[in-house]
């Protein structure tokens, strides 16, 4: 098990490169049996995965630049195992849930391959630049997804994809950058060495400004208002695998990265910021929640509930305390498993009818009663019912974020009101009331493929809704740590102040 | 210092450094010598002998003693390490630029030996441009190399080529008055032509009354001019025109190494005044990097065609480095190195590309022989070719993990260290400009259907066995970068060192 | 005793999985109604044995297993069935095995038979959680989950069409639904603020944590506590002003208005308030308490009086259910819990009678729900007429009926505590209850038999159903005779109330007081409505144009005020910011865009191709480096 | 009245301007030629000035070279010249002009 | 006072021709007055006591280029007055006028430092024995400008093969317009031969 994250990160990529020998008819099979494999990797990975320890385990290290400081090193503990996880998982049920007679189907499995390679490359690396390399490099194939195979404007939603992202990411590069030189002259070395990095103490203007630029990088990829616009653009273009991987795993990139930049490296900064982004957040919420409420595309109406619940997430991580970074940590999660089922639900109903707009339905539930039934699991999960994993990411995050702002977690809650208006106007919109039209009549209910993708799903949804410990406790474990080290790590009283870790120490 | 006609020995005049431009024009002469003596042999023996003869130059570049003080030949020649990186930049360049000419169509120029006599007088005078500090072999060189170059471009006979070739030259020999000019106020100023004695003497004068006025005015008309041969706005108006005019692999060419030669010069001549804590120029050059940057790349993404696309965007990545040389670091001086020594690689894939698709009609557009119509749909007709272009786009637009990038970080870096952060911040939005451009032409291979004149005997018109082993070269090192970034790096850096930066 | 507990629990959810999963698709299957009624039966024997268990040896506490832990919180799945939880269990097991039993014969005809039953045990099982759960957090997933039972209950026959607010004022079952989810979620807002705001100041969720620690607290935390805990009662229990949803919840199958929003789901926010009475009761928190009373008497009186006036039989049921909450509330704002808990199970078991008896003229009438299209059903109908004729003396709080004892002794409360207003309101309400709950009987059972010209032929429901809804109709007359031993049972968990010497002597004339005022109801009702042939009830248009009906009839424009200043104003903001979000949000990201184009556009017109105009440029350039050269010179 | 190094370097500097004023005005491609001419011989005089007041012989070198590179110049130039007006029937500028943007 | 006379002589003349020779519409009046100006600079050479320099100006610029230029005149057949589109003439003087002035202001500074030792002064020769400064330009040329005399020899062979190639018959047919491959070539070039 030495090397078994190399052997998760390189493994699809390896795989992509050798998928282009394979026969056309045979892609998919391929594409299914190596995501699957990656899965069990994966899987494995969580079997071998010591729980009780908060820290990074499995790192690899081996320098690249050594001139530079840039190193290969990768390593995982609780934040990023499960992210992980559910990205192997997603791309399996994803390239499960493609058509037999999607077009191209070929380049389809290389590039989700590829993406596969860069997604889980982010999430485990820990050299700010191998980060930033699998960063930028997954925009790639989303780019050639959400263009080859989107909608009408599908070019246009792809650049702008590609180039506001990347506009972004320079500018965090620019601040990576910047972060290195301060610690070549705080103690000579060059690194980019996350762990490394941690141990260094900024003054509070220093953090300010790097706070500034990794946030543009981070924020348009979570995105957050106001950079959020990306967003519906490439939802409504992408395909469906497209958008189910961009909201299930790429914008847990941003919030990951503030995660594990932001917080850690930068503790004070991120006090001091704490305001501005719950405002943002705050606005991304409930303003993002209204427009959604006014779409008519059904797909749009779950891409601007993305960026919502984005929101929230964004919420939990600046909370500051455990509750609120591992309820956020978990929502990621839960958001990924449900927005993706959602996302896979549009596409389904997209590949029947050949609309997405809501108005075209209405009574879908008699034709469907079982794709119903999902979509109504996973709508519940998403906007928060108990005992499904939409509460509990929510519900910590927003009892975290109870400490830092009575008021805002207020507004913040709106979200359970707001959130279920616009998901339950879809559902009744889709769903319910007469068949507008003669011809849904003949539509079909799940398929065998439809429901191989979506049931695991669903039973994730539940399982996790009941049963969260396994890996709520691995989650809350680094997420204390991380606190702890943010604690040690900053320099202002208010800092330590608003960082609690466990309030039974502070009383 | 006077040396004395009786007392010269060879070891004063240390006649090695002369080797390699010696090969070069030596070589030049064996290829006019074999035109005459048989006519009508095919360029694959030119191209051939070229590249040997480029080898043994190489060979002899790399056998060379070097060092901040490796002068030779009454201290006219500096073989310091700048001087080696440089001509190793050049000479290998040129070894990977030239067997593009064994394309499966003819063209002009390379049916002429001449040509490949040029093209070598043209490395000599790269070469003898690279190894001075004294400002007249400097400009010798430069116009021994400029001359052929505005030949080797009009050879393509074409009318375009003829009308890029006068503008190349009309200008140049506005900017060698410049550069003359320039010239003759340091001289003035210092009774000196040589750089490591330009210097101290500045030193000492600066305090004089008048003598920043020279200073700056000399600067600035030295500037001018190689502003010009580094195509910084407002006087890189020529590129554009010229790279549409001459032939794809000389447009690659170009982009590469008469730029590293005009970078050393420029590095040797401004980083003095910069060293000398001369900040007008310092401040002017940042200002002319940043210039030349943004609006290279907003005219790049207004164009219609791929070569014209390259020529801005090649122009833009000048004005990228350029900031490396108003920092005037190790770290900066290091970088612009590795920068072209990466863009080398994938422009050299990127023009190649062109040159493979390159048809003798002008069957997509009027005007335009690369028009973005051209690569539309072209993951259908020729998928590695589509890949590989994209591949040597993304390099460009600084994704990760290929080449350029790590010469973008690099320079980011330094530009960082030196403490300019808000100039790190333009060159990243200058790369996210940059980037809606490359994916242009993305957008159009992978994402487009093919129109009716993209077909497979279209698009891979010229190609030949010697084009894909370019091109596959171009790859490998692209994506491979990450692995031989180190080494470079640190060869690079030692060559910095025993470098003499004339203060 | 564990396993009981689980027994209770698990039962109904099994049933619901056994219909979901195995008979969702399948046609109408009788083995289900079975199964699932006996499955509810069994809890309901459970509930009655952990009764007679807590009875004797005390509470039961079980802890299953943990569910979230992060950070310091630790929220288990535990289960605590003391007296308060058992007498809820027992009330919610027994409405729900009979309503059960009921369903197999009402929703005999529809075709979505099986999920009926899956979603039916599946709230069952949810109530079940709410009231068993020891913590805060087990209760709101009880909570959430009734929400989400009752809005699939309530929009059943979802392929109904939306229909203009003035034919049907709750337009469509999937509406009505939506409506209700969202107005509880409105309210579950403040549930949740409650909840973290007892996280961060105690440390726990547990109830007996909770309440140990809670006279530690200062006074205006508590009263915080306080009012967001009622806030989220408040959504459940349908009080003014989120009451809205629970008369157009009435769109439901009838059965599901008689279970859900009758006899359990509705009279949780009681429970709450009744399960929360450590905090209640305190002094810090006395003036939150006296708003719920009297929020509870205003909704008491403001229920009643749109009642008077309603014409849909559902509507007037579930209007009544809203005035009962109103008398709850009110006894539990004034520390009467017990006794409000008492009317709660006496109000569960009546007014779950009335609805199902409700539903067989439904059932009788083909869904019609306009009582004045019907009349004389007497004679077809006899088993429902006795029925609802036991039901509406409970509600109108005759003697010797459950009603009586439990509503006589919140108005008694009323007077004790001398809150004299309330007192007063809660009387004359007591008289409009008799009113309007007899009108109903009589407009549907006596009078013209208005329905034939309609062309109906009513007939009774299945026997079978009929003996079925006996035993809640023995439990509307007799369950007041068990006042005090219920008293004795829960007064071990629950505070008592003792009324003064004053309220005691003078209970008799406030007894009273109420049976002359109901039976004048009743009287009026009879003459008014009960008439045949001359004497026949006529339209009075005259009245009806009048503004106090208008006013009642349009449910106080509550609805409308809604309609428009909540719901399109949010409708208009949420398009406006749509229109906002492409044109200036995205539309500033295009900008950059397009403004890089047009200057890119612009700077290659720089590039004319004209050598001349290229050494313009160079000439230019070189000019402004050195005139800078010299302007920076002569100045510094 | 003497005649000082000054004299000539700012005659050289205005034959310097008179042939910047021609590349900018001049449209024929030869008189444009002719006009890079004068800058080139503007530059030599202030060369063989300074080198004459410093004494030193480096200056007259450079103007050497500097004529050499004229010449030079002049050969290729012209021979562009002639292939141009070969292919265009003309030397003005403005006819020369059709790759733009 | 000789040399202030002859130098205004020789700077009013030249500023005057080459202004002719910047401003005629006539190519031939703007070439002669340019080698006329050409001459006059000879003797600014020679006042500035670089004989060598004025000699190879005369023989060079006029003698050569001049006739090249004069050849390449016939060859345009510019006889005529050449007809100029001047579209901000005045923008044009402006930035002359400029460009002068900011060379006036510098040059009227100092430039001669006075420390400043001549590396290679004249009279070198005279160490020899003998005179004059085409010696001592022989003698600095040949050794210390070794190497850019002959990187310049390169550079004229370059001009040179420029020349005739870009001005010779090779440049008459475009091989990179022609569509046909290189064995069809071969064949057409065989056939010419023969």
């Amino acid at each position: 098990m030495d090397h078994i994250l190399s052997i998760l990160i390189f493994f699809p990529a390896i795989a992509g490169i050798l998928g282009f020998v394979v026969d056309k008819d045979s892609a998919k099979a391929y594409g299914v049996s190596v995501a699957a494999v990656e899965l069990l990797l994966a899987l494995g990975l969580w079997a071998s995965f010591d729980i009780t320890n908060p820290g990074m385990q499995f790192t690899e290290f081996s320098p690249i630049i050594s001139q530079f400081g840039i190193s290969y090193n990768v390593g995982v503990d609780g934040i990023s195992l499960f992210i992980v996880i559910m990205a192997a998982l997603i791309t399996l049920l994803g390239i499960v849930l493609l058509r037999e007679d999607t077009k191209n189907m070929k380049n389809m499995i290389v590039s989700l391959l590829f993406l596969e390679m860069t997604m889980v490359g982010v999430f485990l690396s820990l050299d700010a630049i191998i980060f930033y390399l699998f960063w930028e490099l997954s925009l790639v194939p989303m780019l050639y997804i959400v263009g080859a195979w989107g909608g009408p404007d599908r070019v246009y939603a792809a650049v702008k994809f590609f180039l506001y992202t990347f506009a972004g990411s320079l500018i965090m590069l620019v601040g990576l950058l910047a972060m290195a030189y301060l610690f070549h002259l705080e103690s000579g070395v060059w690194t980019f060495n996350l762990l490394d990095w941690y141990t260094l103490k900024l003054t509070s203007n220093q953090q300010f400004w790097l706070f500034l630029a990794f946030f543009a990088g981070f924020a348009i990829k979570v995105p957050m208002f106001p950079f959020h616009t990306w967003l519906p653009w490439a939802h409504g273009q992408a395909p469906t695998i497209g958008s189910v991987i961009l909201a299930a795993v790429l914008l847990k990139m941003g919030t990951y990265g503030f995660v594990r930049f932001s917080l850690p490296i930068l503790p004070d900064a991120s006090v001091t910021f704490t305001p501005f982004i719950m405002a943002l957040s705050l606005i991304m919420v409930i303003y993002t929640a209204m427009v959604a409420f006014a779409q008519k595309d059904m797909k749009q109406v779950i891409a601007y509930s993305s960026v919502s619940h984005m929101g929230i997430i964004m919420i939990g991580v600046f909370a500051m305390n455990a509750e609120g970074l591992g309820g956020s940590i978990f929502l990621m999660l839960s958001h990924g498993i449900v927005s993706g089922a959602l996302f896979m639900l549009v596409g389904v109903i997209y590949e029947r009818t050949g609309t997405k707009i809501m108005e075209e339905f209405g009574g879908l539930a008699a034709v469907m009663p079982v794709y119903a039934t999902i979509f109504g699991v996973m709508l519940m999960a998403s906007v928060g019912l108990p005992l499904t994993i939409g509460f509990v990411g929510e519900f910590l995050v927003l009892l975290g974020f109870y400490k830092v702002s009575a008021v805002g977690t207020i507004l913040a809650g709106t979200t359970i009101i707001i959130g279920s208006v616009y998901m339950l106007a879809l559902f009744k919109k889709s769903f319910f009331g007469p068949l507008k039209h003669e011809k849904n009549l003949g539509l079909k209910d799940l398929d065998k493929r439809e429901l191989t993708a979506l049931l695991p799903l669903v039973a994730i949804v539940v399982w996790l809704g009941v049963y969260p410990k396994p890996i709520l406790e691995p989650i809350d474990n680094s997420a204390k740590a991380l606190l702890v080290q943010m604690e040690n790590h900053s320099q202002l009283e208010s800092t330590k102040e608003a960082i609690i870790v466990s309030k039974k120490e502070v009383k | 210092m006077f040396i004395d006609p009786k007392n010269i020995t060879m070891d004063v005049l240390n006649l090695t450094t002369l080797m390699p431009m010696l090969i070069a024009i030596g070589g030049g002469l064996v290829i006019l010598t074999i035109d005459l003596i048989k006519e009508n042999i095919h360029k694959s023996l030119y191209v051939m002998l070229t590249i040997l003869i480029l080898v043994i130059d190489l060979g002899a570049t790399l056998g060379l003693n070097f060092g901040p003080n490796e002068k030779g030949f009454f201290d006219v020649m500096l073989i310091d390490g700048l001087s080696i990186l440089s001509q190793i930049l050049v000479l290998v360049a040129s070894g990977l630029f030239i067997p593009l000419a064994l394309t499966s169509k003819r063209f002009h120029e390379y049916s002429y030996p001449e040509f490949f006599a040029l093209f070598l007088f043209m490395i000599a005078g790269f070469q003898f441009m690279v190894s001075s500090d004294n400002l007249i072999l400097i400009f010798i060189g430069l116009e021994t190399a400029s001359l052929s170059l505005y030949t080797l471009i009009a050879m393509h006979n074409r009318h375009n080529s003829f009308e890029a070739s006068v503008k190349y030259f009309t200008m140049g020999a506005l900017a060698a008055g410049f550069f003359t000019m320039g010239s003759a106020i340091l001289y003035g100023i210092s009774g000196s032509l040589e750089l490591y004695q330009i210097a101290p003497a500045i030193q000492s004068r600066m305090g004089e009354p008048g003598m920043m006025m020279f200073l700056l005015g000399g600067a600035g008309l030295l500037l001018t001019a190689f502003a010009f041969k580094l195509s910084l706005f407002p006087f890189h108006t020529w590129a554009p025109d010229v790279y549409e005019g001459a032939s794809a692999p000389l447009a690659g060419y170009m982009s590469v190494v008469p730029k590293v030669a005009a970078f050393v010069v420029s590095m040797r001549i401004f980083e003095m005044f910069i060293e000398l804590q001369i900040e007008w120029v310092q401040t002017i050059i940042i200002i002319l990097a940043v210039l030349t940057m943004t609006l290279a790349n907003l005219m790049a993404l207004v164009q219609e065609d791929v070569k014209r696309m390259l020529a801005y965007s090649s122009i833009s990545h000048a004005g990228f480095v350029m900031v490396a040389i108003a920092l005037a670091t190790e770290k900066a001086n290091t970088g612009i190195f590795l920068y072209y020594a990466l863009f080398m690689f994938t422009n050299l894939g990127a023009f190649a590309m062109l040159w493979v698709s390159r048809h003798k009609n002008r069957i997509h557009h009027a005007r335009y022989d690369h028009p973005y119509e051209k690569f539309s749909g072209m993951v259908k007709i020729m998928p590695m070719g589509a890949v590989v272009m994209g591949l040597f786009m993304l390099s460009l637009a600084g994704v990760p993990p290929f080449s350029v990038f790590w010469g973008k970080v690099y320079l980011m870096s330094a530009t960082i260290d030196a403490g300019h952060i808000g100039l790190a911040i333009i060159m990243g939005l200058n790369s996210a400009i940059a980037a809606y451009y490359y994916l242009k032409l993305i957008v159009y291979m992978f994402l487009r259907e093919p129109t009716a004149q993209v077909t497979e005997e279209t698009t891979y018109y010229n190609v030949s066995k010697p084009l894909l082993t370019i091109l596959g070269l171009a790859v490998f090192v692209t994506v491979g970068s990450i692995f031989y970034v180190d080494p470079l790096i640190e060869y690079i850096t030692e060559m910095m060192r025993a470098t003499n930066f004339g203060i | 005793m564990e396993n009981l507990v689980y027994i209770a629990l698990f039962a109904p959810f099994v049933g619901s999985l056994f219909a979901g999963l195995f008979f969702a698709r399948s046609p109408k299957t009788h083995l289900v109604g079975v199964v699932n009624s006996t499955l509810i039966g069994i809890a309901f024997i459970a509930a009655v044995t952990l009764a007679l268990h807590v009875a004797e040896h005390g509470a039961v506490h079980v802890t299953m297993m943990s569910w979230i832990s992060a950070g310091d919180l630790s929220i288990p799945f535990g289960f605590l069935v003391d007296e308060v939880s058992v007498t809820m269990m027992l009330v919610v097991t027994l409405v729900s095995t009979i309503v059960h039993i009921y369903s197999t014969g009402y929703m005999d005809h529809d075709r979505a038979y099986n999920r009926f039953f899956a979603y039916l045990s599946a709230f069952v099982f949810s109530m079940m959680i709410l009231v068993m759960s020891d913590n805060f957090a087990g209760l709101f997933i009880g909570w959430e989950g009734v929400g989400v039972c009752s809005w699939l209950l309530i929009g059943f026959w979802y392929h109904k069409e939306d229909r203009p607010f003035e034919e049907n004022p709750s337009i469509s079952p999937s509406w009505a639904a939506n409506e209700a989810f969202i107005m509880n979620r409105v309210a579950d807002l403040g549930m949740l603020v409650g909840i973290f705001l007892i996280y961060w100041n105690v440390g726990s969720l547990q109830y007996d944590v909770v309440f140990k620690a809670l006279p530690h607290l200062a006074d205006g935390l508590l009263v915080s506590i306080a009012i967001a805990l009622f806030i989220g009662a408040m959504g459940k229990s349908a009080q003014f002003p989120l009451h809205t949803w629970l008369t157009d919840a009435m769109e439901g199958p009838t059965p599901v208005s008689a279970l859900i929003h009758a006899a359990t789901m509705v009279t949780a926010g009681v429970f709450l308030v009744i399960r929360a009475n450590p905090l209640y009761s305190l002094d810090a928190v006395h003036e939150v308490s006296m708003f719920i009373a009297s929020l509870g008497a205003f909704v008491a009186f403001y229920a009643a009086s749109m009642a008077l006036s309603a014409r849909d039989i559902k509507r007037i049921v579930a209007l009544s259910t809203l005035s009962q909450l109103g008398y709850m509330f009110a006894a539990a704002g004034l520390g009467a819990y017990w006794i409000a808990l008492f009317h709660l199970a006496a109000h569960a078991f009546f007014k779950a009678l009335l609805f199902l008896g409700a539903g067989n003229v439904m059932h009788a009438m083909d869904d019609e729900l306009d009582i004045f299209k019907m009349g004389g059903m007497k004679k077809v109908m006899m088993g429902s007429y006795i029925y609802m004729g036991i039901a509406s003396f409970a509600l109108a709080g005759l003697p010797v009926m459950a009603g009586f004892y439990s509503k006589d002794a919140i108005i008694e409360t009323a007077f004790n505590d001398g809150s004299y207003i309330i007192w007063a309101i809660l009387v004359i309400t007591a008289g409009m209850t008799a009113f309007y709950s007899f009108r109903q009987v009589f407009f549907t059972f006596h009078g013209e038999e208005r329905y034939k010209a309609l062309g109906f032929h009513p007939h009774d429901m299945y026997k079978y159903v009929l003996v079925a809804m006996a035993p809640l109709a023995v439990l509307a007359i007799s369950f007041g005779w068990f006042m005090e031993n219920f008293h004795e049972f829960i007064t071990k968990n629950l505070p008592d109330y003792e009324m003064s010497h004053t309220t005691h002597h003078w209970a008799w004339l406030l007894g009273s007081l109420v049976i002359v005022l109901a039976v004048t109801g009743i009287i009026i009702a009879y003459k008014k409505y009960a008439g045949k042939g001359p004497n026949a009830w006529k339209r009075d248009e005259e009245f009806e144009q009048s503004f106090i009906y208008k006013l009642v009839e349009n449910q106080y424009y509550v609805p409308k005020f809604y309609d428009e200043f909540i719901v399109q104003p949010y409708t208009i903001a949420s398009k406006k910011f749509w229109e906002i979000d492409k044109a200036v949000v995205d539309g500033f990201v295009d900008l950059i865009g397009k403004m890089s184009y047009k200057s890119g556009d612009v700077s290659r017109g720089m590039q004319t191709g004209s050598l001349s105009a290229y050494l313009n440029w160079m000439g230019v350039g070189a000019l402004l480096l050195i005139v800078a050269a010299a302007i920076t010179a002569l100045i510094g | 009245m003497e005649i000082g190094i000054g004299h000539y370097l700012i005659l050289s500097g205005i034959l310097f301007s008179i042939g910047f004023v021609g590349v900018l005005r001049r449209k024929n491609l030869l008189m444009l030629f002719f006009a890079t001419e004068i800058m080139l011989n503007a530059v030599n005089i202030a060369f063989a000035a300074i080198g004459n007041y410093y004494g030193d012989l480096s200056g007259q070198m450079f103007a050497f070279f500097i004529i050499a590179v004229a010449a030079s110049e002049v050969a290729v130039g012209l021979g562009l010249l002639i292939i141009l007006y070969k292919k265009y029937g003309s030397l003005d500028l403005d006819v020369i002009s059709t790759m733009k943007g | 006072m000789y040399e202030f006379v002859a130098f205004y002589i020789f700077a009013i003349a030249t500023t005057i021709l080459f202004l002719i020779t910047v401003m005629s519409k006539n190519v031939l009046y703007s070439m002669t007055s340019l080698a006329a100006g050409m001459v006059l600079i000879s003797g600014l050479f020679f006042l500035l006591g670089a004989d060598f320099l004025g000699v190879v100006q005369l023989i060079v610029y006029v003698g050569a280029v001049m006739a090249l230029y004069a050849f390449a005149m016939m060859f345009f057949d510019a006889t005529k007055d050449v007809k100029e589109k001047h579209g901000n003439s005045a923008l044009v003087f402006l930035l002359g006028g400029l460009m002068a002035l900011v060379f006036v202001v510098m040059f009227s500074a100092p430039i001669i430092g006075e420390n400043i030792q001549a590396l290679y002064p004249v009279g070198l020769a005279e160490n020899l024995g003998a005179s004059g400064n085409s010696q001592d330009v022989g003698l600095v040329l040949f050794t210390k400008y070794l190497v850019p005399f002959e990187v310049a020899a390169v550079m004229l062979l370059v001009a040179m093969i420029a020349g005739i190639i870009l001005a010779g018959k090779k440049m008459d047919y475009s091989l990179t317009e022609c569509e046909a491959s290189d064995e069809e070539l071969k064949q057409e070039i065989k056939k010419e031969e023969v």
